[in-house]
């Protein structure tokens, strides 16, 4: 029987799309599955799924809980939990359009909540840690539930099918995001969990990723050690909490932290001036175990903005674009051509050298 | 000039400086036929003095002007004015061993002629110096100390 | 510069090498009343015997005169000197200008007056190439061969003959062979090898009267005996040949004075080689050196000087390497003072050895059979090593590890 | 009394080929071969140790040396071995003494072991072509840091020490090796920009000008330990245990201690230096503790404090205190790790292999969340680059190696090292033996050795599609046990081949 993510590695090339707006303009789901149904050859229709910023401002000092149930009891046991832990504000199905191409698909609800107060008072958490710990805990405690969204004024919206049929199945039409990514996925085996599809997401983060990297153990374990549980061993899933870890925990600005994931090379350090040589000396060693090795590229999503990052050798495709205040994001240049077709400026993104582009008034839609 | 220097401190008292000089100065340059099976025996003209806990593989010094090439009676002993190595043509050396007797350094060894470094005739690298397994013999300019 | 040399042997020729080094655009002039050009005197006698073809005598080359421009005069004696007008006659007439004169005019034969002795045609001497051809013609197998005196040239001459013929008898008066280089012990070693080649000698004998009509048929000896002789060979020394120097005006002891620069007591005018006085350095005597390298040591000196580089000639002193009838024979120094001298020695069936020290120097040695490392005995007397200094018995195989880190250090790098 | 012991081997000459120059006779320092009085060669084989020097010295290929063929009766129990050594013991009375590594043929968990490679879902990597990264910097550091607003990091950051290749020297004392030996491994060590370590015997003054590569050691017996010794070093190691004599202290015979010995250890010369089982001032974790901060105190706090244990049963839990106490580095030694002179039972029979020491260690350390704090170093028979790639994957910072070094200066592994005769120059005070090493050539066969294996290690690690050593690190899922049990793999942390 084929074992589904987290019980084995697998391995899978991918396409990934990423849209933004610097001013926090929103715009539909349209562009972003156009630009990902471009590349469809490099997917092969076990798994597609996006993540969009801005989609619930009226909810948006909610966490908004993206959920797959395979069953009732899933979702009964899941619900009395976050009963336990938060005041749900609205809950309901997530809306979807029936097609025949999408199969077998889970009860898939949403829910926006705030902490119980006296709960995360008593955890004596941040807020967001608490959040992480209750998804984690979801994930690995309860089976047959699986919270694949849990970010506020955002969400993620993934299935097993090509891209541009998971868009269409969500609607995604009829959302409007200033900040939009996207994935089609090519694993080499895999039953088609939807849970297994990307983007991968914790809290407002969200990672869609071509790639796979082959530092994956060292940099599993290294997580590891600070609370982390790579249940689904994928890339995506410890980049991210590489990320979580670097940037929320850690307070390092996210390009920083970007240069940590794929630092530079020691002869670059060497040849950087004292203090910088230094800094950049000292980052590699503490942070030895987050070097990402092998091929990636990835668009890390969150509320504050977008990063799309290279590995450091530059093994996979990845390509910007400047339009006006869009950043355009894609793994294949046709793919940003097709929704924008004279880019101010295009260009290959350098290996180990982020691109980001931050939002200009966050929080504000 | 390029000569043979001994490190003394290096110097393992093996010898096998003396049998790869033999055999480099042999007709088949092949060790075991030349120690066994060529007459006359091959000649070392290098020696190793002492004992294991000092000694020194010794071979001629190529002097400036060398006492060998003044003394030698039948002009065998040459010193080229190019390379400076000094050797004795053997097809004029009688082996009366004036040579010898005024060798300072007591370089030349007695035979039926007398035996002495030639450097191994413009080798890179003397065979003494090739094969020596500790480098305590170096080849190289001049001779102030290492 | 004009420079003549008298003498186209070792000495002169070395002096050649130096002038011309020292003043490249000089005239040279050699003569010599050879009638070869230069040839190793010492290997007469490895003519006789066939060991040195006639080609090998010549142990510098035509090219040598030519590169070295130098004008080669043979078969003209030098006979006299104007030191006044600085030019010097040839026996032809030949008159040649000098700006400086080296005079090597080397050693003649000394022949003293025997009863009998006439210009029989089977009497010869044996000191140059011409005696050894001489020889060579005349001898035959079965002659009876007499050579009067035991010393270098009478035992090297018999090496050279035994190989034509059979029957050779060597007399010296002494009571050894080999007297002035060798003691007893080393003489009777030195005997019993010759006998063992088949060659007889008497000591304590020599000829006193020759017998024979045109030629020597035999002679009478000093003790009364009577033996016959085919050919006579008269080796009983040698002495300076100093007939110029003597025409020249120069000072004279037995051979020709001169100063450290070997110069002559008339002003250049130079001397080098075995028609000198040397400094013997062991004993501080003046004595006559004549030995081959000393030879070439004086005329590299003398050649230096008359070039106009001053060199000094420091002495010098007695040593031979020999080889009679395979064995090795190294002698140096004092030899035979026993009774003044620290004696050290072994000897074994193999090999000889002997060597007199005084004052904790080494003063003189023998080493008969065991030619190795002599040179390095040869330098602790030329150095006036002080032996205590040395890490080891002088009686062991010397080598360059009886010298203390230091010194064998200093002779490793010190080329 | 009769003499039941048979000679180990036989020395066979080959007469055809024998020149008789008689450089085996004067290499030999154990007098097996001997030159007659007419020239030819005889052997006399009880005392030949199997060393090899003759044969390698030989010219003409003549010598070769073969097991002494006698065979007691066949008993799978009462092997050849174990009765010699009672023959050995009931003649003597002493304990059995012997040198390097535990011989018996215990699991070697290395060979145990196989490595990933990339194959099209991510590239291999081309180490000639791309850069491809094995420096380590070993030293304590924190989890996190803090940065002031100008980006400069504000949290303090303890001493590091970085070497470009992830491999060092282990300790060799001078004393158990020879000056030369120790100088070819300084020489080496600064060559490869890595480090030497003293062992437990001072530092000579002709290592001075390698200070800078060395490793110093404090153990038991405090040989040659002072505080401009200490300043010396870039590393502090404290050594509690050795793998192959774990529990007990060294011992080196008073023959080793000649006057420059003496000098540097401290001790009269001609007398045994004997280190104590335990530190006498170490009876527990707090005691350790007092002093690793004795050392930091001592040199202001400038170098990383090393403690070297042997891998016993309860590694874990010792090396999570060793990081509590304050240690900066971890050295563990597994049972195959070398000696100059251990009591072969202790040698045989105590401690456990490295890897799996390791793989526990790491593992726990994780578990604790201290891992990343300090680095690890592991030794006790690295024998080559893969094993080393195993060790990293499997948790290592770095790994020590002493055997392969001496192996590479020219030790046949004869094991006979406590006899103080070694014919190589290495284990030997003899000044006649210890000149047969030539630093220079020696230091540059050690160089050599490692810049092979460090293009091995990047090989292997391009082919795994990494370009820098920290991302093997700890990066189990590159290894497969093959031929492992369930519990074996889960100790290693590693699944099995196939899987």
């Amino acid at each position: 029987m084929l074992k589904k993510e987290g019980e084995i590695r697998i391995p899978a090339g991918c396409a990934i799309s990423g849209i933004m707006n610097r001013k926090g303009i929103r715009f539909s789901g349209v562009d972003i599955i156009t630009s990902i149904a471009l590349m469809h050859d490099r997917s092969n229709g076990l798994g597609g799924g996006f993540a969009a910023y801005g989609i619930y401002p009226s909810h948006k000092e909610f966490y908004a809980f993206h959920i797959f149930y395979d069953a009732k009891e899933s979702k009964e046991k899941t619900e009395e939990f976050l009963n336990e832990h938060y005041d749900i504000d609205l809950a309901g199905k997530i809306p979807t359009r029936k097609m025949s191409i999408i199969k077998d698909a889970p009860i898939i609800w949403r829910y926006f909540a705030k902490p119980k107060e006296s709960t995360l008072i008593e955890s004596a958490l941040p807020e967001d840690e608490y959040t992480a710990r209750c998804v984690i805990s979801i994930n690995s405690n309860i089976k047959g539930a699986y919270v694949f969204s849990s970010g506020k004024n955002m969400g993620a919206f993934k299935a097993v099918g090509y891209p541009e049929d998971v868009g269409e199945f969500y609607r995604l039409d009829e959302y409007k995001a200033h900040l939009w990514t996207a994935h089609g996925r090519f694993p080499t085996n895999t039953p088609g969990w939807w849970g297994g599809a990307h983007p991968f997401t914790l809290l407002d983060w969200s990672i869609v990723h071509n790639g796979e990297i082959s530092s994956y153990d060292a940099n599993r374990r290294y997580v590891e050690m600070y609370g982390y549980q790579c249940s689904l061993q994928t890339d995506t899933e410890v980049i991210t909490y590489l990320f979580d870890l670097l940037v929320r925990k850690h307070k390092i600005n996210l390009e920083l932290a970007a240069r940590i994931l794929t630092a530079p090379s020691w002869d670059e350090i060497d040849a950087m001036d004292p203090e910088k040589k230094e800094l950049f000396t000292n980052l590699r060693r503490i942070y030895s175990g987050a070097l990402i090795n092998g091929p990636f590229s990835i668009i890390l999503g969150s509320n504050k903005g977008v990063l799309a990052l290279n590995d450091r050798l530059k093994l996979r495709a990845l390509v910007a674009a400047t339009d006006g205040d869009n950043l355009y994001l894609a793994s294949e240049e046709a793919a940003i051509k097709v929704i924008c077709r004279n880019p101010e400026k295009i260009w290959y993104v350098e290996g180990g050298k982020p691109v980001v582009m931050n939002l200009e008034v966050p929080d504000k839609c | 000039m390029k000569r043979v220097y001994a490190v003394e401190k290096l110097c393992l008292n093996c010898k096998l400086c003396e049998v790869y000089c033999k055999t480099a100065h042999s007709k088949s340059k092949n060790v075991i036929k030349a120690y066994k099976y060529e007459t006359p025996v091959p000649e070392s003209r290098i020696f190793v003095e002492g004992d294991n806990t000092a000694s020194l593989a010794f071979s001629c010094r190529h002097c400036e002007h060398p006492a060998c090439v003044e003394a030698c009676i039948t002009g065998a002993m040459v010193k080229d004015p190019e390379t400076g190595i000094v050797t004795n043509v053997k097809e004029r050396c009688i082996g009366c061993m004036t040579c010898l007797l005024v060798c300072p350094y007591g370089a030349i060894r007695p035979g039926h002629i007398a035996y002495k470094c030639d450097l191994c005739q413009g080798e890179t690298t003397p065979a003494c110096v090739a094969n020596c397994p500790n480098h305590a013999l170096v080849y190289i300019e001049g001779g102030s100390e290492k | 510069m004009k420079y003549v040399i008298i003498g186209n042997s070792a000495a002169g020729l070395s002096a050649c090498e130096r002038i011309k080094t020292n003043d490249p655009s000089c005239e040279i002039t050699i003569v010599s009343e050879e009638t070869y050009s230069n040839y190793s005197r010492p290997l007469i006698s490895y003519y006789l015997k066939d060991k040195v073809s006639k080609e090998n005598m010549f142990y510098r080359d035509e090219a040598f005169y030519l590169k070295n421009n130098i004008e080669l005069i043979l078969a003209n004696k030098a006979v006299d000197v104007d030191s006044v007008a600085k030019k010097v006659v040839l026996a032809d007439g030949t008159v040649l200008s000098y700006d400086k004169l080296l005079i090597a005019t080397g050693s003649i034969p000394f022949v003293p007056p025997v009863e009998g002795m006439k210009d029989q045609p089977n009497i010869f001497t044996f000191l140059s190439m011409k005696d050894s051809e001489q020889i060579k013609a005349y001898a035959k197998k079965d002659m009876k061969v007499v050579i009067v005196g035991g010393g270098l040239i009478g035992l090297k001459a018999a090496e050279g003959l035994n190989k034509i013929c059979s029957d050779i008898t060597v007399l010296e008066l002494s009571d050894r062979l080999l007297a002035t280089i060798l003691d007893k012990k080393g003489s009777d070693i030195i005997g019993n090898q010759i006998a063992s080649a088949g060659v007889k000698y008497l000591l304590g004998d020599t000829a006193s009267k020759i017998q024979g009509k045109d030629k020597v048929e035999s002679l009478v000896l000093k003790s009364g005996k009577i033996i016959p002789c085919d050919l006579l060979v008269m080796a009983v020394g040698v002495r300076p040949n100093v007939e110029l120097a003597q025409k020249a005006g120069v000072t004279l002891n037995r051979g020709i004075i001169t100063n450290e620069y070997l110069e002559t007591s008339i002003k250049d005018i130079f001397a080098a080689g075995d028609c000198t006085v040397s400094l013997d350095v062991i004993d501080g005597n003046h004595k006559i050196l004549a030995l081959w390298p000393n030879a070439v040591f004086q005329g590299k000196i003398a050649g230096e000087n008359m070039a106009g580089k001053p060199s000094l000639y420091n002495g010098n002193f007695p040593m031979n390497a020999i080889d009679f009838f395979g064995l090795q024979v190294m002698t140096c120094g004092v030899v035979n003072s026993d009774d003044d001298y620290e004696i050290k020695k072994v000897e074994t069936e193999q090999f000889y050895k002997k060597f007199s020290i005084k004052d904790d120097t080494l003063a003189g040695y023998i080493l008969i059979g065991v030619p190795e490392r002599a040179g390095i005995y040869n330098s602790l007397v030329r150095d006036k090593t002080k032996l205590s200094t040395l890490q080891g018995d002088l009686l062991d195989p010397i080598g360059i590890m009886h010298f203390t880190q230091e010194e064998r250090t200093k002779k490793i790098y010190g080329v | 009394m009769l003499e039941y012991l048979m000679p180990e081997y036989k020395v066979i000459r080959d007469k055809d080929r024998c020149i008789e120059c008689g450089a085996c006779a004067r290499q030999c320092s154990n007098e097996v071969h001997k030159i007659e009085e007419d020239g030819s060669l005889s052997a006399d084989e009880v005392k030949c140790v199997n060393c090899q020097r003759c044969v390698c010295l030989c010219p003409t290929r003549a010598i070769s040396i073969q097991k002494y063929e006698n065979n007691f009766r066949e008993n799978a129990n009462w092997t050849d071995q174990s009765m010699k050594e009672i023959f050995k013991q009931a003649a003597t009375g002493g304990i059995l003494l012997s040198a390097m590594g535990n011989p018996q043929p215990y699991p070697i968990y290395w060979d145990k072991m196989l490595l990933n490679a990339s194959q099209v879902t991510n590239p291999s990597i081309d180490p000639l072509r791309e850069p491809m990264e094995t420096r380590t910097i070993l030293g304590r550091k924190p989890d996190s840091v803090e940065f002031d607003e100008n980006g400069r990091i504000t949290t303090e950051i303890p001493p590091g020490v970085t070497i470009d290749v992830p491999i060092m020297f282990s300790a060799m004392s001078f004393g158990s090796i020879s000056l030369n030996a120790q100088k070819s491994l300084a020489m080496a060590a600064k060559e490869l920009n890595t480090f030497y370590n003293t062992g437990e015997g001072g530092m000579h003054q002709d290592l001075f000008p390698y200070a800078d590569h060395s490793i110093v050691q404090v153990a038991s017996g405090r040989f040659g330990v002072h505080k401009e010794y200490l300043e010396r070093g870039q590393i502090i190691e404290i050594k509690i245990g050795q793998g192959a004599k774990p529990g007990i202290g060294g011992h080196l015979p008073g023959e080793k201690v000649n006057s420059e010995v003496s000098k540097t250890r401290m001790i009269p010369e001609g007398s045994d230096a004997i280190s104590p089982a335990p530190h006498h001032d170490i009876y527990s974790i707090e005691d350790l503790r007092q002093l690793i901060y004795s050392l930091k105190e001592a040199t202001g706090y400038k170098k990383p404090v090393a403690v070297k244990i042997a891998a016993v049963h309860n590694s874990a839990a010792i090396a999570s205190g060793i990081v509590r106490a304050g240690a900066d580095i971890v050295v563990m030694d597994g049972y195959r790790g070398g000696s100059g002179a251990t009591p072969t039972r202790i040698r045989d029979n105590v401690g456990i292999p490295i890897e799996l020491a390791l793989a526990a260690v790491d593992q726990r350390l994780r578990d604790e969340g201290i891992r990343n704090q300090i680095s690890l170093v592991i030794a006790g028979s690295i024998r080559n680059s893969a094993d080393i790639v195993k060790a990293i994957a499997l948790g290592a910072d770095a790994v020590y190696v002493a055997s392969a070094a001496l192996i590479a200066m020219g030790c046949h592994m004869c094991r006979t090292c406590n006899t103080g005769k070694c014919n190589w120059g290495i284990a030997t005070q003899r000044d006649d033996l210890v000149k047969r090493l030539n630093p220079e050539i020696m230091s540059k066969r050690v160089v050599n050795l490692i810049h092979a294996w460090d293009h091995e290690i990047q090989e292997m690690l391009g082919g795994m599609g990494i370009n820098s050593i920290d991302s093997l690190r700890g990066n189990r899922l590159m290894l497969r046990g093959i031929g492992l049990s369930e519990k074996e793999l889960e100790i290693l942390g590693i699944k099995h081949a196939g899987e």
